[in-house]
């Protein structure tokens, strides 16, 4: 301990070593070191009956494009779709998971009970845990499905950090996709005047500028689309959409990048 | 390369608490923001612990979760040992301090806040600082804005500073009344949001008095 | 410390009322945690204009005579008073023409127009980029507890004996959260007719 | 740990400057004079970075006799701090700046006391100390010191002090000279 | 920039070394977008102003005038982005004055990033340029570093990925001048709600050929300040002062030295 | 006292082993990397890095001194966490035991926890032994404790201080103990950031046959002076008096009102400014 006026009270060198900042950012101790194989964003929002999730299909290594039929979007138990970013072979890791949890309730529970909250906090207890032996999986989540017949959206990061909100997305989308989704369901209710065409145009247009401006997302997703008809939930997996309606009709207007005239 | 740090900078962003002789109310704001990013306009910051007690814990969302779900498990189980008895915010605070300080050397990044009704009938705020450290206060602001928050309660709900100019004597601290009390929760956090990017949104406030919870909601800044 | 101006510490407060302007600053000169002197002035006079230096003391002392000789010079070769936002402009340029190798300053000017009445506040960063404001303007170690204080106690419209109890509650609760500004406040009303009111505040000496 | 202290009475400065002068583990000297006499009716105390201390006050002593020959008109002591607080400000944007703390005592009719950082920071005060002296002995004068002492009772305060730092700092600083800056001039005290 | 001066450099240095950091200068954080039309071209931006994240200046103008008709808009270091335009907006005067011909908007495009280039970064201003001049209305952007680019529609700051959402999805060819204004204030509306370091209010400029340039101060103002339920005004007498430390003294009023207004080129 | 020591962990990386609430103490949970204090510092040291996340309260002065009439204990009530004061009425003094009173400085946390667990060892040591514990033992199992986490971070520099039974007299003792793991029993101690201002008041005015009143006043004196110079301590003074009978708590003090009711009574503190 420091007897001296300033610093009284604070570790002394002698007994601790010099401060060593590079712990604010540690590298963790196993497994991923960074990640190496990467999914881009994953978007989702609420509407009146329901949620969508999107994520393409993309797997980059670096700036490669290394497999371009990746499927990010899991279904979990027969109402919920888990949407991952981040580490491919931690999404893995998670699909390997949520299998496992889908198995044993299907044991004491044969009549599939789980739901987005019960996944959602599952799964936020695993990131927690990972994060606190510094051994994170270095995913982002998207858990859409619903909770007492209502629509539910969350988002968990790496370190366990969640929230729930009308639109959700990770990475690049938090960024470029989420004002496209907030026009619609800025606050928590508004979702209740969107209607699932409104919804699924407003993904699909979050999409098409997220294959713009990402430099590691691709113009082919999945997309899923989770309602409620008659009381009951159905999970309708689109794959392979494609973006649509690109304009680039802007490029023949540029021409070199300042003084060029023709 | 991307690095790990097990703290990341998502956070609620400011709460604040008063207590008054037969009340107590704890404000936060429902922002939730990640760097420069807005995650969430409406994830609450405000537990419900049960028992009449209610926590904010400002800092690092994820470590607040996980202290809020331990608090919980230990009054669950302080029901089942001691025959549903209610938990008194005396002994919340005791607890709450066991939790943070056995992360001593792992430290939980938060600044909780619990309010509730003490034994003798008046509201309670107590304090926390991220290793244990606690007292019990007449109001306290926690979160990004707690430095441009606090003053302004010292000012306001202690009358620091303040002289009463028919006998030229500090001013002397009245009980605050239930709605000034209020009406300072809101000026001093729409004060905040003009100026602390991380709070805005809407103002979640829980009022309790000896007749049992309020919640209101009051409008903030968007941007 | 984190940064220069933490080494002295010290704050100031500008505030526009009705036909009027305050400003005020502490008198603290702290060596870190101990305080050296509790009668360091920062708001220096310029003919009408007021200026608060915050910030690494010598640097303070060195810019305040810099921007003495500059408005000498000015009103010496102009013939006429400097307007507070001229003065604004000067203090603008002074620390710009330092961008790489700043003073570790951030000052504030308040006065009033002499031509127009208005009253004018204005702050700035320690490369001089300018904020003009049409109600108050905060430096120092405790900026954010000053904002807080402002922003909720300040109302359009005051008279200068109003002004001068907001500005100095809002120095003083402020200067009571920063254990490194403190140790007495002083305050300047200045009023449209070139009344000047300096008061000398009682406040906490610990 | 060099101790250097000033203190104001009614008609005179006091300056308290340790006696010891140490070099790594040994003290090289256990009478050295920390003083200097800038002009007639003002001294300077100084401590800091070996080498750096003499050739600083020595320089200004130079310039502030030099103004006074070409001027036939003595620097007050007001204006010599002004001008080592200007060459300590300047010198710190050079390669090797001055690390010189530095106090100021004069009388030019009423005493008066500068204290000076390395930085360039200049204060008028009642009583002042640089270094670790000043963590000790600033409570015992806010204490003891008033306005109209008188040489004796300052001479008193000043024992105070060396007493407290005799008891607790950790060095042996082989006691204190005490300069009186009066009307007189500079006198070192016996 | 001739006679910037590196004196405090050494001293900073070793200040730095003693664990002194340097202070924090004002940063626009900022939403800036440039966007053309048929007949001309608009730029906006918000009007926050940042230090950390702590709001230094709730409506400050990021739009500069560096010519009647070539306007500019800033992100960045607030001071470098002020001084940058200002330098700019004289050296284009004289330019125009040498000549004898309105400026160009490649001419200042030109001078600025040579300007930029210099300082290899360190003067941190990144610019949207945009104006009118006898070869037409253009458009470009230019980086801190000296690198520009050109588009029909650009955005730069912390917001600026919020502002593409919206241009990406919204811009089309051949915009009349009011669907054009509608797009850029709707785009720097998805910063200033999304991007914390964006806020306020809507600034909005049009260059038109053969118009003069038209500042909408304040285009939208969707975020005014609420209002408090209480008033904090205090009893006169509440603050303790010292009688004898206090003074009244009086400024001497200067109007016998009456200067006429200088002459400056008014906009709205 | 060896139980004590036997149930603590053998070291700092066993301690992650340790079985929930051993003894009264939580499971403490360590990182999980080869350098845990090295990574508890880099996240709250805010002397070292003023941006790290986690700032613990800390500054204080805190003094306690033997005299004829027994034990005077007087300290501060600012807690700061940089330059901003966190709280401005923290009770810096422990109260263990009707008998005991431990002071605070340093890591507030450290001292509430270590000290409120002292307070329980020596209740259960008197109902084993019937008999009270010396203020010598106590300070040892509280010395014990922070010598074992020595170097894990642990901050504290408190004084125990209290009357202990010695040949069949009642006698005062007061120990320093700091989380270096010194253990040293003294006349007259001042600890933290502000100790040093209170010295200079107290050293000067200190004397064993002070009355009690002269006693408390020269506590109180000493700490207001320290308020007044020192940043990191202020608001308030706590004082205390320990008697055979049992400690007596004789109020607080603003230190604003005492500066300035000091400086009329006294004629000190001229060096603020009032004109």
């Amino acid at each position: 301990m420091q007897h001296t006026q300033e610093k009284w009270g604070r570790p002394r060198d002698d007994v601790y070593g010099p401060y060593d900042a590079s712990y604010l950012n540690s590298e963790p101790r196993t497994q991923t070191l960074q990640p190496t194989v990467t999914g881009t964003s994953v978007i989702g929002m609420k509407f009146n009956n329901g949620v969508v999730i999107a994520a393409d299909n993309l797997a980059s290594y670096g700036s490669l494009r290394r497999f371009i039929d990746q499927e990010r979007l899991i279904k979990v138990g027969s109402e919920t779709v888990v949407g991952v970013g981040g580490d491919v072979s931690d999404l893995q890791t998670i699909e390997e998971i949520m299998e496992g949890l889908e198995i044993s309730e299907s044991y004491d529970e044969p009549a599939q009970s789980l739901t987005a909250p019960n996944i959602h906090s599952y799964l936020q207890r695993i990131m927690y845990k990972r994060r606190s032996k510094l051994d994170p999986l270095w995913n982002a989540l998207v858990i859409g499905g619903f909770k007492n017949d209502e629509p539910y959206l969350a988002f968990i990061d790496l370190l366990g950090t969640t929230y729930t909100a009308p639109a959700v997305a990770s990475g690049f989308g938090s960024y470029l996709a989420i004002p496209i989704l907030r026009k619609l369901v800025d606050r928590e209710g508004d979702q209740q005047n969107v209607s699932k065409e409104q919804a699924v145009d407003a993904i699909k247009e979050a999409m098409k500028v997220l294959f713009y401006r990402d430099g590691r997302a691709l113009d082919k997703y999945s997309l899923a689309i989770l309602s409620k008809k008659d009381g009951k939930p159905d999970v309708e997996i689109l794959k392979d959409v494609r973006v649509e309606n690109q304009n680039w009709s802007m490029a023949k207007q540029i021409k070199g990048f300042g003084t060029q005239d023709e | 390369m991307s690095r790990f740090n097990p703290y990341g900078d998502s956070s609620g962003g400011s709460s604040l608490a008063i207590a008054g002789a037969d009340f107590a109310i704890l404000a936060g704001d429902t922002r939730h923001s990640t760097g420069f990013s807005i995650d969430s306009r409406d994830q609450s910051q405000i537990a419900d612990l049960g028992d009449g007690l209610f926590l904010t814990s400002n800092g690092f969302s994820a470590d607040a979760k996980q202290l809020v779900d331990d608090l919980r498990t230990q009054i669950k189980w302080y029901h089942h040992n001691n025959n549903d008895h209610k938990l008194s915010i005396s002994a919340a605070a005791r607890t709450t301090m066991m939790l943070l300080y056995g992360k001593r050397f792992f430290p939980y990044y938060v600044n909780p806040i619990m309010i509730g009704m003490a034994d003798d009938g008046t509201g309670a705020v107590y304090s926390f600082d991220p290793l244990g450290s606690y007292d019990r206060e007449p109001s306290r602001a926690a979160g990004h804005a707690s430095e441009l928050l606090m003053p302004f309660l010292d000012n306001q709900v202690t009358f620091a500073n303040q002289l009463d100019p028919q006998t030229g004597e500090p001013r002397k601290r009245l009980d605050l009344d239930l709605q000034t009390a209020v009406d300072l929760v809101k000026d001093a956090f729409t004060g905040a949001a003009e100026r602390q990017v991380q709070v805005g949104d809407t103002l979640e406030i829980v009022i309790l008095t000896k007749d049992g919870v309020d919640r209101q909601y009051y409008d903030l800044r968007r941007d | 410390m984190s940064n220069p101006s933490e080494i002295n510490g010290g704050s100031a407060v500008a505030m526009i009322g009705k036909d009027c302007v305050a400003i005020a600053c502490d008198l603290r000169l702290g060596l870190q945690s101990v305080t050296v002197s509790g009668d360091f002035e920062k708001i220096f006079q310029y003919g009408g204009n007021f200026v608060a230096f915050t910030g690494l003391a010598t640097d303070v002392q060195t810019v305040s005579t810099e921007l003495r000789q500059k408005h000498a010079l000015y009103e010496m070769v102009e013939e006429r008073s400097m307007e507070p936002n001229t003065a604004a402009h000067l203090v603008s340029s002074m620390l710009y023409s330092r961008r790489f190798a700043p003073w570790f300053v951030g000052p504030l000017v308040a006065g009033i127009n002499s031509t127009t009445g208005e009253p004018y506040v204005c702050s700035f960063d320690s490369i001089g980029s300018m904020d003009v404001s049409h109600d108050f303007v905060v430096t120092g170690t405790a900026t954010n507890q000053l904002y807080g204080m402002a922003e909720s106690l300040y109302e359009k419209d005051m008279s200068p004996e109003q002004l001068f109890e907001t500005i100095s509650q809002t120095l003083l609760c402020a200067a009571d959260r920063d254990a490194i500004t403190g140790s007495g406040g002083l305050v300047y009303v200045i009023e449209k007719n070139g009344k000047v009111t300096k008061k000398l505040l009682k406040s906490r000496q610990d | 740990m060099d101790i250097l202290l000033g203190i104001r009475t009614q008609n005179e400065v006091l300056l308290i400057t340790s006696r010891s002068l140490a070099r790594g583990i040994s003290v090289l000297k256990s009478d050295d004079v920390k003083v200097l006499e800038c002009n007639k009716h003002t001294a300077l105390a100084f401590s800091g970075e070996p080498g750096d201390t003499t050739n600083f006050v020595e320089f200004i002593r130079a310039n502030v006799r030099l103004y006074g020959f070409q001027n036939k008109q003595e620097l007050t002591t007001h204006a010599v701090a002004s001008y080592a607080r200007k060459e300590l400000a300047t010198s710190l944007r050079s390669r090797k700046p001055y690390q010189v703390n530095i106090l100021v005592a004069g009388h030019n009719g009423t005493p008066e006391l500068h204290w000076i950082d390395y930085l360039g920071t200049n204060v008028t005060l009642p009583y002042a100390a640089h270094g670790y002296a000043s963590y000790y002995v600033l409570s015992t004068l806010d204490r003891w010191w008033t306005e109209t002492l008188t040489l004796e009772e300052g001479l008193e305060l000043a024992r105070k002090c060396i007493d407290e730092l005799e008891k607790r700092m950790p060095i042996d600083f082989k006691g204190c000279n005490i300069h009186v800056v009066d009307q007189n001039g500079v006198r070192l005290h016996e | 920039m001739a006679g910037l001066s590196f004196d405090n450099y050494r001293r900073n240095k070793s200040l730095e070394a003693s664990g002194v950091l340097p202070p924090k200068t004002t940063s626009t954080g900022t939403t800036i977008v440039g966007c053309k039309f048929n007949g001309g071209v608009i730029l906006s931006a918000d009007t926050r102003a940042t230090a950390g994240m702590v709001v230094a200046d709730k409506n400050c103008l990021k739009l500069h005038r560096l010519a009647p008709n070539i306007w500019c808009a800033g992100a960045g270091t607030a001071s470098d982005n002020d001084k940058v335009t200002e330098l700019e907006s004289s050296q284009l005067e004289i330019h125009s004055q040498w000549t004898g011909r309105a400026p160009r908007v490649v001419t200042a495009l030109t001078h600025l990033k040579q300007h930029l280039f210099k300082y290899q970064g360190h003067v941190g201003a990144y610019l949207i340029i945009a104006g009118v001049d006898v070869t037409g209305s253009h458009l470009f952007s230019l980086h801190a570093h000296g690198s520009t680019d050109v588009g029909p529609y650009l955005a730069l700051g912390s917001g600026s990925m919020a502002a593409l959402s919206v241009l990406e999805s919204k811009w089309k060819e051949d915009l009349t001048k009011e669907e054009a204004m509608e797009l850029c204030s709707e785009a720097i509306m998805a910063g200033v709600f999304n991007d914390l370091a964006s806020g306020s209010n809507v600034d909005l400029c049009v260059i038109e050929k053969g118009k003069p340039s038209r500042l909408h101060r304040g285009y939208k103002q969707p975020n005014q300040r609420l209002q408090k339920q209480r008033n904090y005004n205090f009893d006169i007498g509440t603050t303790s002062y010292f009688e004898a430390g206090s003074e009244v003294f009086y400024i001497s009023k200067q109007s016998d030295l009456e200067t006429s207004a200088m002459e400056v080129d008014q906009v709205s | 006292m060896d139980t004590v020591i036997d149930q603590l962990p053998k070291s700092v990386d066993a301690a992650a082993a340790l079985p929930a609430c051993v003894n009264g103490l939580p499971n403490f949970e360590f990182p999980s990397i080869d350098t845990p204090s090295a990574f508890l510092r880099a996240f709250t040291d805010d002397a070292s890095n003023p941006d790290v996340p986690i700032k613990p309260q800390h500054g204080t002065t805190t003094l306690a001194f033997k005299f004829q009439g027994g034990i005077i204990v007087a300290v501060d009530s600012r807690a700061s966490a940089g330059s901003w004061i966190a709280s401005q009425k923290v009770k810096k003094v422990l109260e263990i035991n009707p008998f005991m009173l431990g002071t605070m400085a340093g890591g507030a946390a450290d001292c509430q926890f270590w000290e409120r667990w002292l307070g329980s060892q020596c209740r259960l040591y008197e109902l084993r032994n019937k008999k009270r514990i010396s203020v010598s033992a106590a300070s040892k199992i509280l010395a014990n404790v922070t010598y074992h986490y020595k170097g894990s971070g642990l901050s504290m520099g408190t004084m125990v201080c209290g009357y202990s039974e010695k040949n069949n007299t009642l006698e005062p003792e007061i120990y320093y103990v700091d989380s270096d793991g010194s253990r040293v029993a003294g006349q007259l101690f001042s600890v933290g950031s502000g100790q040093t201002f209170a010295y200079g008041v107290l050293d000067q005015g200190y004397d064993y046959n002070l009355s009690v009143e002269d006693a408390l006043t020269l506590g109180k004196r000493a700490i207001i002076a320290a308020t007044h110079r020192d940043a990191y301590s202020g608001n308030s003074c706590n004082l205390y008096h320990l008697k055979p009978t049992g400690w007596v708590y004789h109020g607080n003090y603003d230190a604003a009102a005492e500066i300035w009711r000091l400086k009329e009574a006294e004629g000190s503190f001229n060096d603020i400014r009032t004109k």
